[in-house]
């Protein structure tokens, strides 16, 4: 295989499949830039494929071929709702963030089944009718190699996912937002006598990864799988986790542990072509992302510093 | 200081309360009769001698797993891994228990330190990274999760069996399963790893509440400057929490491999005895008596849970929305407290 | 009448503690007005409730003459009320600009207009001499300038009334020097001040009236210059208290620490102590003075086994203890009152018993068989906390839950009790009241009368030059000079301190 | 509906079962009975053969007029560790047949069916020994062999492809039998086959099958229960860009027709159909005709249409297609081909091509 048809082969599918990750470690960056650790992800995402599936499977006669895209931003908004319960948690209750991220991802699962169980009488939905499809995106995709690379197949979702992760970039970085919400998770007190209000930053953050994970998940749900069960999603929030720490909590930098995971996951199923990767047993292919972020995290990418008050529950008065 | 212990008590029941009372009005609010519901749940459960044999045979590895979170955290570290220990655990157990040949007396020992030293070394590593490199012990934990199923899926696979999905059954010499236990309970797969496991609670109680050893891991999990300070080796007890709460993991992975099942079969995705570990240790609020009692609570409701579809009509997962809300409640156990204490100050 | 600021009857609880009874304090503009008490005396409380940090349960607040209601900082802002923390507020990743204009960004287009909010940060602080630079980092910059950046935060703000809560506990010499000058050129722009600070001749030297608070009620408002630094103390301690620390001359034997050409490198691998010779001797207490940064942590650190040294030899009674664990140190004699008791002193989830035995647990009768024996813990506890007079609830109440100075002599006790041979004590009194300070020292006088070796760092002289018998003037990690308390003085000592003139120093 | 047995035989007695003539006992006596089934993890509406089965043993119920709890009945099974249990729930509610869907219940099985002598068990897809128990298996390799052909027939490439879930016993059977079908009709199609080391991963499914038709693959037959999900996403991506493109994916296990659809075209040629519904019907009968078939194994093979293709996609699945499929399934009915199973089985069954 040339290393074109290699690349042709492995690029739009590590976008395709990095793009329900981008987004889910995005909401992760917010989240954990404002000092509350998500371990939930894997949990919002789940409640935004469940949307995803049952908006889509009620509504594609209304909507037809904006179904998908109307699903998308209906599993957002339940799934930053849904969210909610975390921030209440972690924010005003003082919980360990951790467990209740963990609660999160259990809470999400059994309402997800309990609730197409209820609807449906099955333990999944039917294939919903109204996908994602790829596409070519015009004139761009004429343009030689990288067009064949980059913009041919391609999910717009895809580009909407790198879209995002320079617009969070943006408002982390450059805008009065994004230094009040960095500062939250730095410093809270500090944050508290500049006058900022640091429940609400969190909550605010809290309710964007909400938004993002459902995003992330619903995304995932209407290219991929096409259904709701309990093994729609499986791991993909641990993975977007890992790309928000492995991408040191910065969007670009999770964007692009997104993308690298999806890289190595295309890898390993197109490795039969692949002279070195052949005869590589398919088992290492497959713990190879978990195991480069491990050894990423000892060392080769220098030490990745979380958000200082990542964790910490903001008790005012308290030093 | 006798009210906050009253407080220990009172969050845990409170959240427990909580959560069933949530589950309840699930069940109105979908048209299902909660008292049937909870019948069911506690037939399922309780009803007779099997279920409550299955029922102790699911708090086992719970009691484990909770252990293993709770070590790991009373020295500061959130052990998310013990999914993977588990997994390296009753690999370990089962590699043991269907290739070794030894009489019992050191067979089934043998199996089981296996089980405890492979799980101890799938808590070594996060430990190590955390001392040696400062690498966040949540995040690698998960990683070794992944790491932990598709390897042993693999190994199971190719190496214990012939490219088929589970192992052969381990020796009879190196089994826990009861004959005693299972004619006692009709059968049920109860076995003697119950026994073990509270043995375990005991040591767990132990080192954490009576040794310099316990006394040093704490003060690490709560300040590794003035431990270091006070001439502890923090490094090497953050390291040794780790391997202790994967080893406990690990013997959870035993009590399925050589209990339970008494082979290993290649798991399409977790069996969340971890996760549910961690539940269950905060539920215990981290202390050994109080895993062994959250574990029975979460066993109850897990196999009581399989009763409610065939009995009252309700899916199962009914109980994981309700343990979820229970973990909720026990984390934010500041607001059960504060709520508490209001009502005290009134009261008076 | 042209009060900038009244507090009037402010009444503040805290479960199970009122931390402000009643309490007064009414600020003239233009003037600065010094705040005094002892730890815990509710300084702190009563200023956060001015800067709308807390809620009072009662009482009136005026600004300039009008009666306001200060529910969050914003407001305090807006009416331009600035707060300079006793801990700093100041985000360590982000540069002095970004947290500065933190919470009142300038924007274009909804970005944050760096090179305008950088330009303006610059003008402020050239405005007021305050050679802070706009475009570092936090991280990077002197305690000092921190201190200067908070100044400057509520300058941006606009700020009238600048509220300075213990600024000076933290400086060198130097640097306090230069905060009075720019506290008096922020006076001369018709700013008002309330400076909090256990320093009495500070406030002799600064302030115009001065408001004591003892036990969280309100004592007396007096005009300093009627006052002197005797009655205050016995103001806010409520007995009289003596400043001149009584001992008899040292009687100094035997060699206990000796420290040759010693080298180390702090945790940057930046060198830091650069050659260091040092002893002391059985029955004199040794200061080390010196501005923070010149090596006295990493040498203390090299001391107690908790950094490595580079070269160099550290001996005790003769015996190399270079490069040992902390552990073997304190076995071989070293007892240690670390800088930072918080981080290094304490484990504050630990209950105060438990905290008692940190560096014993493991001993008999602690622990047998790696078993341990609580009772006798508890018992050496008990016995600990009467003999240095800390004041807890009892042997089970967490260590996070007592004062400063209560936490401080928990410390103490601990390490002396012990009975090193040799004592380090760095900081010991940094940030208590003159109650426990006095305690403290007497305590390091009696050890040294009981034949200890002693070494005491601090950056305040007043204490180098009544503790010490004889004192090591530590400069960019070497001892420069080595002198004596009765024959130096503040000036002297400065100028060493600083680098200048070693070699007349060093003739005298 | 609470209760499980125990109640239906006081409830049902007095409901209608006159319909209820297939039974050599008396009508009374026929309402006695009762069966249960236990799901493995993939719960009844697994749209494979746990759904397949609890389909068969509705219909077995309706035939019987019974009602859900009141006769039969099902368990679902969560995680591995819930067979034993479920089958013991079964039991204890007095079920009289109890089956488990899937070979996974195997050990299960065995062990509760030791304990229980007196109720009779079935198991799907797998062999258990006992005298009461009953083994139910199916030809897949036989039905696979048959796709192999369809397959064949259909590529115009000549290249088509194989996606299995784990690379087991199991699945190689699927693999084995189709590759021979397809090299068969034409030993000059090259077989690309890949194992997603999964059932439930549809992105791996997806990931395969991309690379698949990338290379000119235009059939792909799955046997990977929801990692098929990706792959029907997959070829209905790639229909939607590109109507004209032909390529076409096989179903497993039961009729996927419906994950086909995309806008008025269809991506499933066709599926290999286990008729596991079927067995489970015909076994409840015989047990309750008191000819339960204990320690015996049925196969349900291509000639008792235990397994077969379903023809669904008419404009795809072609007259000649079917034609070529039933030559094919009367030689292998005919003893003419003798279908490999394993690996093995399929290297001397090419060598002899
Ligand atoms: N957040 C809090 N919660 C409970 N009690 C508090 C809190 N903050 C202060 N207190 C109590 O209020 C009292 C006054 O504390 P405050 O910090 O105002 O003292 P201070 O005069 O500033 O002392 P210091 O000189 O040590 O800074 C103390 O007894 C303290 O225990
Ligand atoms: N979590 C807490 N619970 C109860 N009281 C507290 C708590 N935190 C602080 N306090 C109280 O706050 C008071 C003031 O704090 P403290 O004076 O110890 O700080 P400090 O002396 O300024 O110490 P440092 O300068 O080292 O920060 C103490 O009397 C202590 O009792
Ligand atoms: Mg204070
Ligand atoms: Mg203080």
């Amino acid at each position: 295989m040339s290393l074109f048809d290699l690349l042709q082969s492995i690029i739009p599918q590590a976008l395709f499949f990095s793009a329900p990750l981008i987004f889910t470690a995005l909401g992760g960056v917010f989240s954990e830039r404002s000092g509350v650790i998500n371990i939930g992800l894997e949990g919002l995402m789940v409640m935004g494929a469940f949307v995803g599936i049952v908006f889509n499977l009620t509504f594609a006669d209304v909507f037809g071929s904006w179904t998908p895209w109307v699903s998308i931003i209906a599993a957002a908004v339940i799934s930053a709702i849904f969210s909610l319960i975390h921030a209440v948690a972690a924010v005003s209750f003082r919980a360990d963030q951790v467990v209740s991220g963990v609660a999160i991802n259990f809470l999400a699962l059994g309402l997800g089944v309990f609730l197409t169980k209820q609807w449906y009488g099955k333990g999944q939905t039917d294939i919903v009718s109204q996908q994602f499809f790829t596409s070519d995106i015009p004139l761009l995709a004429d343009i030689p190699i990288i067009g064949a690379i980059f913009f041919q197949g391609i999910y717009l979702t895809s580009y909407v996912a790198v879209a995002l992760a320079f617009a969070a970039w943006l408002v982390l970085y450059k805008t009065p937002f994004g230094l009040r919400l960095r500062s939250v998770g730095e410093h809270p007190m500090a944050a508290d006598t500049n006058g900022i209000n640091v429940p609400r930053m969190r909550y605010i953050a809290v309710i964007l990864s909400g938004a993002l994970g459902g995003l992330g998940g619903s995304v995932f749900a209407l290219t991929i799988v096409l259904n709701f069960s309990h093994a729609t999603i499986v791991g993909q929030g641990f993975m977007s986790l890992a790309a928000v720490i492995f991408g040191k909590w910065h969007p670009l930098g999770a964007m692009g542990a997104a993308l690298f995971f999806g890289f190595a996951q295309s890898l390993s199923v197109i490795s039969g072509g692949v002279p070195f990767l052949e005869d590589v047993p398919q088992v290492f292919l497959l713990i190879a992302p978990y195991v480069l972020t491990i050894l990423a995290l000892a060392g080769f990418i220098g030490r990745a510093e979380a958000p200082k008050a990542n964790g910490e529950p903001y008790i005012k008065g308290t030093r | 200081m006798n009210a906050n212990r009253l407080f220990n008590i009172l969050v845990p029941v409170i959240s427990v309360l909580i959560g069933l009372l949530a589950g309840a009005f699930m069940m109105l609010g979908f048209g299902y009769n909660p008292i049937t519901g909870y019948t069911a749940l506690w037939n399922g459960a309780f009803g007779d001698l099997y279920y409550f044999g299955e029922t102790i045979r699911q708090v086992t590895p719970y009691i484990f797993t909770g252990l293993a979170v709770a070590f790991a955290f009373r020295s500061g570290l959130l052990n998310i891994g013990a999914e993977g220990q588990v997994i390296v655990g009753w690999l370990a157990a089962v590699w043991v228990g269907t290739t070794v040949e030894a009489p019992m007396v050191i067979h089934l020992p043998l199996a089981i330190i296996a089980a405890a030293v492979a799980g101890a070394f799938w808590g070594f590593i996060p430990g190590i990274l955390k001392a040696s490199r400062g690498v966040h012990e949540v995040i690698v934990t998960i990683m070794l999760n992944y790491t932990a199923l598709y390897s042993a899926n693999a190994i199971v696979r190719n190496v214990l069996s012939d490219n088929e999905d589970k192992t052969p059954d381990v020796a009879a010499t190196a089994s826990l399963a009861s004959e005693w236990f299972q004619n006692l309970t009709y059968f049920s797969r109860m076995h003697y790893g119950i026994f073990i496991a509270l043995f375990a609670a005991v040591i767990m109680w132990f080192i954490i509440e009576r040794t310099s050893m316990g006394y040093e891991l704490k003060s690490v999990g709560y300040n590794e400057y003035a431990s270091k300070y006070a001439g502890m080796n923090v490094k090497w007890n953050i390291i040794l929490s780790m391997i202790i709460s994967g080893a406990f993991a690990g013997l959870a992975g035993a009590m399925e491999g050589l209990g339970t099942f008494g082979y290993m079969s290649v798991q399409s995705g977790f069996n969340n005895l971890g996760f549910d570990g961690i539940a269950v240790a905060l539920l215990g609020a981290n202390t050994a008596f109080g895993v062994v009692l959250a574990a029975f609570l979460f066993g109850a409701l897990k196999v009581g849970a399989l009763n409610m579809p065939t009995e009252a009509g309700v899916p199962t997962e009914l109980v994981d929305v309700i343990i979820a809300l229970i973990i909720f409640c026990v984390a934010s156990s500041y607001i059960i407290r504060w709520i508490l204490l209001r009502f005290k100050k009134e009261g008076k | 009448m042209d009060y900038v600021v009244e507090m009037i009857d402010i009444r503040k609880e805290f479960p199970g503690v009122i931390a402000n009874d009643n309490v007064t304090l009414q600020v003239k503009k233009g003037e600065i007005h010094a705040l005094l008490g002892e730890n815990g005396a509710g300084k702190s409380t009563l200023m956060n409730v001015l800067f709308g940090l807390y809620q009072p349960e009662k009482g009136e607040i005026r600004v300039n003459g009008k009666t306001v209601k200060i529910t969050d900082p914003n407001v305090a802002n807006d009416l331009g009320i600035g707060m300079v923390h006793q801990h700093f507020m100041l985000v360590e990743p982000f540069t002095v600009t970004q947290n500065i204009i933190l919470g009142s960004e300038p924007t274009k287009f909804g970005k944050i207009n760096f090179k305008e909010a950088e330009r303006e940060v610059q003008e402020l602080s050239d405005r007021y001499g305050l050679e802070v630079d706009a475009t570092a980092k936090i991280r990077d910059i002197s305690v000092g300038m921190q201190q200067r950046v908070e100044i400057l935060k509520t300058l941006y703000r606009g700020a009238e009334v600048l509220i300075f809560d213990e600024p000076t506990a933290v400086l060198t010499p130097q640097e306090i020097t230069e905060l009075m000058g720019i506290m008096h050129s922020l006076i001369a722009e018709g700013k008002s001040i309330i400076l909090i600070t256990h320093k009495l001749k500070e406030i002799m030297k600064i302030s115009d009236r001065c408001t004591v608070i003892r036990k969280g009620v309100g004592i007396d408002t007096l005009d300093v210059k009627d006052t002197s630094v005797t009655d205050l103390a016995s103001l806010m301690v409520g007995r009289n208290i003596s400043f001149n620390t009584v001992k008899r001359p040292a009687n100094p034997k035997e060699t206990i620490l000796s420290i040759r050409n010693l080298k180390v490198k702090d945790k940057r691998k930046v060198d830091m102590v650069k050659g260091m010779e040092l002893e002391v001797r059985a029955g004199e207490i040794v200061g080390i003075a010196g501005v923070d940064g010149n090596g006295q942590s990493e040498l203390l650190e090299a001391i107690t086994g908790l950094l490595k040294t580079e070269s160099g030899s550290v001996r005790l009674k003769n015996r190399d203890i270079t490069n040992l664990s902390p552990r073997k140190v304190t076995e071989s004699g070293i007892g240690h009152i670390p800088q930072d008791r918080h981080k290094y002193g304490l484990v504050l989830d630990y209950s105060i018993g438990e905290n008692m035995v940190l560096q014993t647990y493991y001993q008999k009768p602690f622990s047998k068989y790696k078993t341990l024996n609580y009772k006798e813990i508890f018992l050496k506890a008990e016995q600990l906390i009467n003999e240095y007079d800390v004041r807890t609830p009892g042997v089970h109440t967490k260590a996070r839950a007592l004062s400063g100075g209560n936490q401080q002599k928990a410390i103490i006790g601990r390490e002396v009790d012990r009975s090193p041979d040799l004592l380090i004590a760095a900081q010991p009194t940094r940030g208590l009241d003159v109650g426990a300070i006095e305690f403290i020292h007497n305590k390091l006088i009696e050890e040294r009368d009981k034949g200890k070796a002693i070494l005491l760092v601090s950056f305040e002289l007043d204490e180098i030059l009544d503790v010490s018998d004889r004192i090591a003037v530590m400069f960019d990690g070497k001892n420069v000079a080595e002198v004596i308390p009765e024959e130096t003085d503040e000036n002297e000592l400065g100028l060493l301190m600083a680098g200048s003139s070693t070699e007349k120093a060093g003739d005298k | 509906a609470c209760g499980g047995g125990n109640d239906s035989k006081e409830e049902s007695s007095g409901s209608d079962n006159g319909s209820n003539n297939g039974g050599s006992e008396s009508s009374e006596g026929s309402s006695d009975f009762s069966a249960g089934m236990v799901t493995d993890v993939g719960g009844v509406d697994d749209k494979s053969f746990n759904q397949s089965a609890w389909e068969g043993l509705q219909a077995w119920g309706e035939e019987h007029g019974m009602e859900q709890g009141q006769g039969f009945d099902y368990a679902q099974s969560n995680s591995d560790s819930d067979y034993a249990p479920n089958l013991n729930r079964m039991v204890r509610e007095d079920y009289n047949i109890v089956f488990g869907i899937g070979y996974k219940l195997a050990d299960a099985i065995k062990d509760v069916a030791g304990q229980y002598p007196d109720t009779k068990f079935a198991i799907v897809d797998s062999v258990v020994e006992g005298d009461n128990i009953a083994s139910i298996t199916f030809a897949d390799h036989e039905g696979s062999f048959l796709a192999g052909v369809a397959a064949a027939n259909k590529t115009n490439t000549d290249k088509v492809g194989f996606i299995g879930g784990t690379d087991s016993d199991l699945i190689n059977k699927f693999e084995s039998g189709f590759v021979a079908g397809v090299k068969t009709v034409n030993p000059d199609i090259e077989v690309e086959v890949q194992y997603a080391g999964a059932f439930d991963a549809p992105d791996e499914g997806k990931l395969i099958a991309s690379n698949m038709y990338k290379n000119d693959i235009d059939v792909i037959y799955h046997s990977s229960g929801a990692t098929g999900n990706g792959v029907f996403a997959q070829a209905k991506d790639i229909k939607n860009n590109d109507p004209e493109r032909k390529i076409w994916v096989i179903g497993v296990d039961r009729d996927q027709h419906k994950e086909g659809q995309i806008g008025d075209q269809n991506v499933t040629l066709t599926s290999m159909v286990k008729r596991v519904g079927n067995s489970v019907q015909q076994v409840s009968n015989m047990a309750m005709e008191g000819e339960f078939p204990g320690g015996e194994v049925l196969e349900f093979g291509v000639e008792d249409e235990g397994v077969g293709l379903a023809d669904t996609n008419e404009e795809d699945y072609t007259k000649e297609i079917a034609e070529a499929v039933d030559k094919w399934k009367q030689k292998i009915i005919d003893g003419e081909v003798d279908v490999p199973q394993t690996h093995d089985e399929l290297d001397s069954y090419l060598d002899a091509l």
